[in-house]
């Protein structure tokens, strides 16, 4: 429960947050927290000073444009996600918000730290790579955007890296979307996730079976078990489950996001 | 939520219709509506309000960790990350140079200061020396090191980061089953090897049972897993040290003093009276806080040697790797003599039981179990080997239902294994041999009296709850949706009231026996009625329960009754087993306060009728708060007068009126010491019984599975409050299901503990109950004073019933206590194989 | 670093180290020891307090991140010893075994009816999922909201 | 945890040698080096910052040669230690000639990680191991390089 000594930096605009990051090294943005101050209390990580992003407007919010595309704002509440009236026009968005955590956890934590922290178990991960999300990163040279297939690089690595924050998410069109889990009880840790998006072939991102989120392709939901297979998946074993039950999930779930996707 | 519950209607406490059940007639699919709280008579029986709970609701209960004092220095252990290893050096002075760092206390201090703590077992575990902190080594992942204390809680962690220790590892034991192999890492030199006890219990004839079987079921292992209840709030202290009377207050949360003092006061070579023990509120207990005792001493070393208050949390991921996991047991060779029709006749199997690295309240367990030796069913040959090792894992401690659970686990997976081997209905075997109602009371084969019961009236009871008759067509249905469902019964027993003798039969040396109980009722100087009780209650409603006890003999409004919160050893009301523990707070506390108020109400009578001239007790009557002359009601003395009269106002009184109005009563229940050499005796007073029956349905895909629906009978006798007796019946269920499917300590090779918070060991959620009727039979024990029966641990029926259900969804045998979704999908693999 | 709360409308000022968690801002600084910590991961919730309104744990926030902000606590519900329809409902129906984590339910249970009069049974388990009790199996604490809810 | 695998690298197998034996080589291929001490030429120790995302796990490392048959094989036993973590490590890897020319290598590691760091990361340990076991190869392959750039 108890974290080592940390500096408190709140910076009034992004520009200035982005410059406390540059400036310190141990410095790291501290969005909704709930997983970083966890991992704080554990002493499993101290960064040095925590720049808290909580209250840049600029890095909140939901629009939506007139051809369908979705920006999101790093700083956007799960809780904020699931009421906007925007955020519908991709409704899997909602879904998957739903079943992260639980209510205070909602509240607090942000769509950009999920993404962020891209912890195995995380639901966001595999379902931004699934739906051709775009990250929009900003660092001192300015911004620059990159595909989610190519934003997770390891667990808690993306390609925002020292310096950088990543400021707003964009989703294009599209409602034939579907997401399948096995997770602890309801809602929670997770064991394995895929989530899958429609638009012609089957995009499938599976969750917990490597580093950060694999990505398969296939003509039509029949071929997904044969694409997940063609993965050559070798998952981590832990307590919940071994390598071998990982891989058997992988393609159930594959599967079923992908049947789920095609039937919308 | 369905109730069925026909049997809590009016009716005051008192001496119970010994054996007669109340038979179950209607069912409800409302709410149960609690009853109006209004003066009376027959306050038992009825769902009072709790008197607890208004504090609790406000925020302003007092948990140990809500005390605090002017000066108080915060602990923080440095733990061992290493499961087993010599510690080489330790060095304390960078931690002590900071500054609000108070002091430290290392393992070579403690070995100075006490004596190692004494032990329940006899040789080979008899031999180990058990220290507060880590002396010369460590022998699991989180043991206690070295203490630091400091001004701040923040600080006490960061200067114990900067002590340095050296380790120098060792080869760890993680499987017990390896633990008595030649080459096996060996815990403790002292006890020259990983045994700590080990007995061999036969009782009847196995030979006969196994010629005049049809066949014998062999079942080669079976396997109950490592868990514990998680109560939500961890231990702690706040240990005060008053230096001109060489005594200490110990705030604390745990839930046996009695048991903590007396390993406490010799391995500090104090006497019990320096040790005072004080809670108030406790955030659950479920037998999770009564081996605390080393983290005790430690506040209690570093408060004198500091000479400031010294307060300790202890952080949920410091519970899970240290404090009381339940017992882990294996059961190997099992075999099980039967006839063809079902008729079981014997069993014989080999319990191994993991102890962990110390042994804090073991080998206890190595008897307890044998409360319920024949569990539910009318077998009469019995033979168990039982045997238990140390491991590099954390302590095993009582836990909800301890070591009774694992026996009971064991005898229904026998019968669910037996069932299906000879093709029979799990349902019809269980009625075959069911002890029946009309054989209660009924001596097991090793002397245990089970008080009373009719088990087979209560599955059909559940088995009403759980609508029977249309499981076939829901199986189908979930066939059609590419589901298995599955149905399971869990046939358990609470024993409650433990004889202490039966520890004898785990040390012949040992000078326990019987049990006893205290409670004071008192009338204050302004008439308040206030009870004391020697318990430490944790959520059991002790307040009310006793409260209602109170207000039946007083013939007054439980409004009327203050029942002391928490416990205090100064209050002069406990006795060497008080705590609340072990299923007995409905006998053992009841009755004592039952007592009390029996002699206080005497006391009243013999008061009044000397202030009234000489009426003699029986033509006095307690009513509305006070005392009259059953023939001319308006003689009446409120008890307002008699507090005044006896504490302020007492001259004149006639010189030989024996009355204090100040009533101390101890309850001790009838118990002979058990039979050492045959292992015979009567080992607890009373036997609650339970029911339960799950519905899973399995997703053959990916081995996840759902409860969705369950049933929970339960009868503990005579229920002086139903609600509260419901709300046990609830909690114990809810932790089973959590055990049955997601809770595991489960260990690395290296001893590392996998499951060190709640991400991964996953207790239930709200989302994760499933439906839930209850149902409730009245047996009440003839043994005791109300007719009351312990209850509240449950036996763990929910994990029988789950391993069950799961058996019949899948159609494989279900071989471990723990299902977690991966074993399902193994168990779906070997059934379709 | 200087913290100013409003907690159940008192307003408290304290110079704490950037690094202290809100719940023990309130619990030790403040003395406002109903809110309790039951785990050190953010899985138990009986440390949830509503934040501007927002229903939180308070230990998964810095206190200075609060500085500011106006809490609600488990003291706060009740006035003048009354209790509010819902703790009275959680007596009635027996929602509370050992209390502990009864704090942090209520706040939830607070939150949830504020925004939602009312709920259904799903709702009402879903919002107290982030909330772990170890007594009462959850069935009596889902009927005492529900007989708020309906009420 | 163990890890294992192999590799090729497009370089005479001295050269190989040489840079897996080269303490200032080494360095260069560890995640987060911060400072590098060579006590003598079977002992060296390093202070590191491991990055990772949450913020870096700053460790004492100290490397022992327990075993060598140049020019195939070595063996080094590697404990960290850092505040909150402990890192038992033992490594071996053995060099050869490849079919297609270079010089293979076949690695081995057995990684413990003790202490709260363990604990909590339980689950993404292993994922966490094999991206930094990336990050040395990759680092390998650079250095190899660079010293046949030196050397041609």
């Amino acid at each position: 429960m108890l974290l080592r000594e940390v500096e408190y930096a709140k910076p009034g605009s992004v520009a200035e947050a982005l410059e406390l990051l540059a400036s310190n090294d141990g410095a790291r943005a501290l969005a909704g927290g709930q997983t970083l101050i966890n991992v704080m209390k554990a002493r499993a990580a101290s960064p040095d000073m925590l720049v808290d992003l909580n209250g840049l407007d600029e890095l909140k919010g939901i629009e939506l444009a007139g051809d369908g595309t979705l920006t999101i704002g790093a700083m956007t509440t799960y809780s904020e996600l699931m009421g906007s009236a925007e955020a519908k026009a991709r409704p899997i968005l909602g879904e998957v918000c739903a079943t992260i955590a639980d209510v205070q956890v909602r509240n607090r934590g942000t769509i950009g730290g999920n993404v962020c922290s891209n912890d195995p178990t995380n639901h966001l991960p595999p379902l931004m790579v699934a739906v051709g999300a775009r990250m929009t990163i900003a660092g001192a040279g300015g911004e620059r955007e990159v595909p989610a297939e190519e934003f997770f690089l390891g667990v808690y690595l993306t390609a925002a890296g020292p310096g950088e924050l990543l400021t707003r998410i964009s989703i294009p069109a599209g409602k034939k979307d579907g997401f399948a889990a096995v997770t602890l009880g309801a809602d929670g840790t997770c064991i394995a996730n895929a989530a899958a998006s429609v638009n012609g072939a089957v995009r499938v991102a599976i969750g917990c079976v490597d580093a950060v989120p694999v990505l398969v392709t296939a003509n039509s939901t029949e071929g997904v078990a044969d694409a997940v297979r063609g993965a050559n998946l070798m998952p981590p074993s832990d307590v919940h489950a071994s390598s071998e039950y990982r891989t058997h999930l992988a393609e159930v779930l594959a599967t079923r996001a992908a049947e789920e996707a095609a039937g919308r | 939520m369905r109730r069925l519950d026909g049997a809590s209607k009016g009716g005051g406490v008192g001496f119970a219709d010994a054996g007669a059940s109340n038979p179950v007639t209607e069912m409800s699919e409302t709410t149960l509506a609690p009853a109006p709280v209004e003066v009376q008579k027959g306050w038992g029986g009825q769902s009072v309000r709790r008197k607890e709970d208004k504090r609790l609701l406000q925020g302003e209960g007092v948990f140990v960790d809500d005390v605090k004092r002017h000066g108080m220095g915060y602990l923080h252990f440095v733990r061992s990350p290493y499961a087993h290893a010599h510690i080489t050096r330790v060095d304390v002075s960078a931690a002590e140079a900071i500054d609000g760092v108070y002091g430290t206390l290392t393992g070579e201090e403690v070995a100075a200061l006490t004596d190692p703590f004494f032990q329940i077992s006899s040789a080979p575990g008899a031999n180990i020396k058990d220290f507060s902190l880590a002396v010369g080594k460590v022998r699991f992942v989180g043991e206690p090191v070295v203490a630091v204390v400091a001004e701040t809680r923040e600080l006490a962690r960061d200067a114990s980061e900067l002590v340095e220790v050296d380790y120098e590892p060792l080869p760890a034991l993680v499987d017990a089953r390896k633990a008595q192999e030649p080459d096996a890492p060996v815990l403790h030199d002292d006890a020259d090897g990983n045994l700590m006890w080990t007995g061999l219990y036969s009782w009847g004839d196995l030979d006969s049972a196994f010629a005049e079987a049809d066949r014998v079921v062999e079942i080669p292992e079976l396997h109950f897993h490592r868990f514990n209840s998680t109560p939500l709030e961890c231990d702690g202290a706040l240990v005060e040290y008053n230096r001109g009377v060489g005594q200490w207050t110990i705030h604390t949360n745990n839930q046996f003093p009695g048991f903590a003092a007396i390993m406490m006061g010799p391995a500090m070579k104090v006497g019990l009276d320096k040790l005072r023990f004080v809670t108030q509120d406790i955030g659950g207990g479920f037998g999770n806080k009564i081996t605390s005792h080393p983290q005790l001493v430690v506040c209690c070393l570093l408060a004198r040697k500091l000479n400031r208050p010294v307060q300790w949390t202890e952080w949920r991921t410091d519970f899970h790797l240290s404090m009381s996991h339940g017992n882990e047991r294996w059961f190997h060779d099992t075999e099980v003599a039967v006839k063809d029709d079902g008729t079981l006749l014997g069993f014989r199997t080999k319990a191994l039981d993991d102890a962990g690295a110390w042994l804090r309240y073991e080998p206890l367990g190595g008897v307890i179990w044998a409360q319920v030796t024949p569990g539910m069913y009318r077998w009469r040959h019995i033979e168990l080997d039982f045997t238990q090792v140390a491991t590099n894992k954390a302590p095993v401690s009582p836990n909800r239902g301890y070591s009774r659970m694992q026996h009971l686990w064991f005898t229904e997976r026998v019968i669910d294994i037996v069932a299906r081997e000879l093709g029979l209905d799990p349902v019809e075997v269980r009625k075959k041999n069911y002890i029946r109602a009309e054989d209660m009371p009924y001596e097991t084969p090793n002397g245990c009296v089970y008080d009373s019961g009719d088990y087979a009236g209560m599955l059909d009871l559940a088995l009403e709850l759980i609508d029977w008759g249309s499981i076939p067509g829901k199986k189908a249905a979930a066939r059609e949706r590419g589901k298995l469902l599955g149905v399971g019964i869990g046939s358990t027993l609470d024993s409650g009231t433990n004889n202490f003798g039966q520890s004898r039969l785990i040390n012949p040396e040992l000078q326990f026996s019987g049990n006893n109980e205290v409670a004071t009722v008192k009338l204050d100087i302004f008439g308040e009625i206030v009870v004391t009780l020697g318990t430490t209650p944790q959520g059991q409603g002790h307040e009310t329960t006793a409260a209602q006890v109170v207000a039946d003999i007083l013939n007054c409004s439980v409004d009327d009754v203050h029942v002391r919160a928490g416990h205090d050893s100064y209050w002069n009301s406990h006795a060497g087993f008080s705590g609340t523990y072990a299923s007995q707070f409905a006998v053992t506390g009841l009755s004592a306060v039952k007592g009390a108020t029996e002699m206080l109400a005497a006391e009243i009578k013999k008061l009044a009728g000397a202030v009234f001239g000489g009426v003699p007790p029986e033509g006095l009557e307690l009513a509305d708060g006070g005392v009259r002359i059953k023939e001319s009601p308006d003689a009446f003395l409120p008890f307002m007068a008699c507090g005044a009269i006896i504490n302020a106002n007492n001259a004149g009184l006639p010189e030989d009126l024996d009355v204090t109005l100040n009533c101390r009563y101890v309850y001790r229940p009838p118990f002979e010491v058990p039979d050492v050499e045959k292992k015979f005796g009567n080992l607890t007073l009373t036997y609650a019984t339970q029911i339960h029956v799950a519905v899973v349905e399995v997703d053959p895909e990916t081995g996840a599975y759902e409860i969705v629906d369950y049933a929970a009978v339960d009868d503990c006798g005579k229920r002086i409050n139903p609600q509260i007796v419901e709300g046990q019946v609830m909690g114990a269920t809810a932790q089973a299901l959590g055990a049955a499917v997601h809770e595991t300590y489960e260990y690395d090779e290296d001893g590392n503990l996998l499951t060190p918070n709640f991400y991964d060991y996953h207790v239930p959620h709200a989302l994760d109950m499933p439906p839930l009727a209850t149902g409730a039979l009245e047996s009440p024990s003839p043994f005791t004073p109300l007719g009351t029966k312990g209850m509240g641990e449950g036996g763990g029926a929910g994990i029988h019933a789950v391993c069950a259900a799961i058996q019949d969804a899948t159609g494989a045998i279900v071989t471990d206590s723990h299902n977690p979704y991966q074993r399902v999908w193994r168990l779906l693999q070997e059934a379709s194989a | 670093m200087d913290v100013t709360v409003a907690v159940n409308g008192t307003t408290y000022e304290r110079d704490v180290e950037p690094r202290k968690l809100l719940i023990h801002l309130l619990r030790d600084d403040l003395d406002l020891t109903g809110s309790h910590v039951g785990c050190d991961t953010g899985n138990c919730g009986a440390c949830s307090v509503i934040l501007d309104g927002v229903l939180v744990k308070s230990c998964m926030l810095l206190a200075v991140q609060a500085n500011g902000a106006s809490i609600e606590t488990v003291e706060g519900l009740s006035e003048d010893g009354e209790l509010t329809p819902l703790q009275q409902a959680f007596n009635e129906h027996h929602a509370l075994q050992c209390g502990y984590c009864t704090p942090g339910m209520l706040m939830s249970a607070t939150a949830l009816l504020r925004e939602n009069p009312s709920p259904s049974e799903d709702e009402i388990k879903k919002a107290l999922q982030g909330n772990i009790c170890r007594c009462t199996g959850y069935w009596n604490i889902v009927e005492a909201v529900k007989s708020v809810a309906d009420a | 945890m163990n890890v294992s695998g192999e590799r090729t690298f497009e370089a005479p197998r001295a050269t190989v040698w040489q840079v897996m034996n080269d303490p200032a080589s080494m360095a260069k291929t560890m995640p987060g080096v911060q400072s590098f001490d060579v006590h003598d030429d079977r002992h060296w120790t390093a202070n590191v910052k491991i990055p990772l995302g949450l913020g870096g796990l700053k460790m004492k490392v100290d490397m022992e040669k327990v075993e060598e048959r140049e020019p195939e094989f070595a063996k080094m036993a590697i404990k960290g230690q850092g505040v909150g973590a402990m890192m038992n490590m033992e490594t071996s890897f053995t060099l050869s000639d490849a079919d297609a020319g270079g010089t293979a290598m076949a690695w081995s590691a057995e990684v413990k990680i003790l202490g709260p760091v363990g604990s909590m990361g339980q689950r993404v340990l292993q994922p966490i191991v094999n991206q930094q076991v990336q990050h040395v190869l990759a680092a390998l392959d650079g250095q190899v390089q660079e010293a046949m750039g030196n050397s041609g």
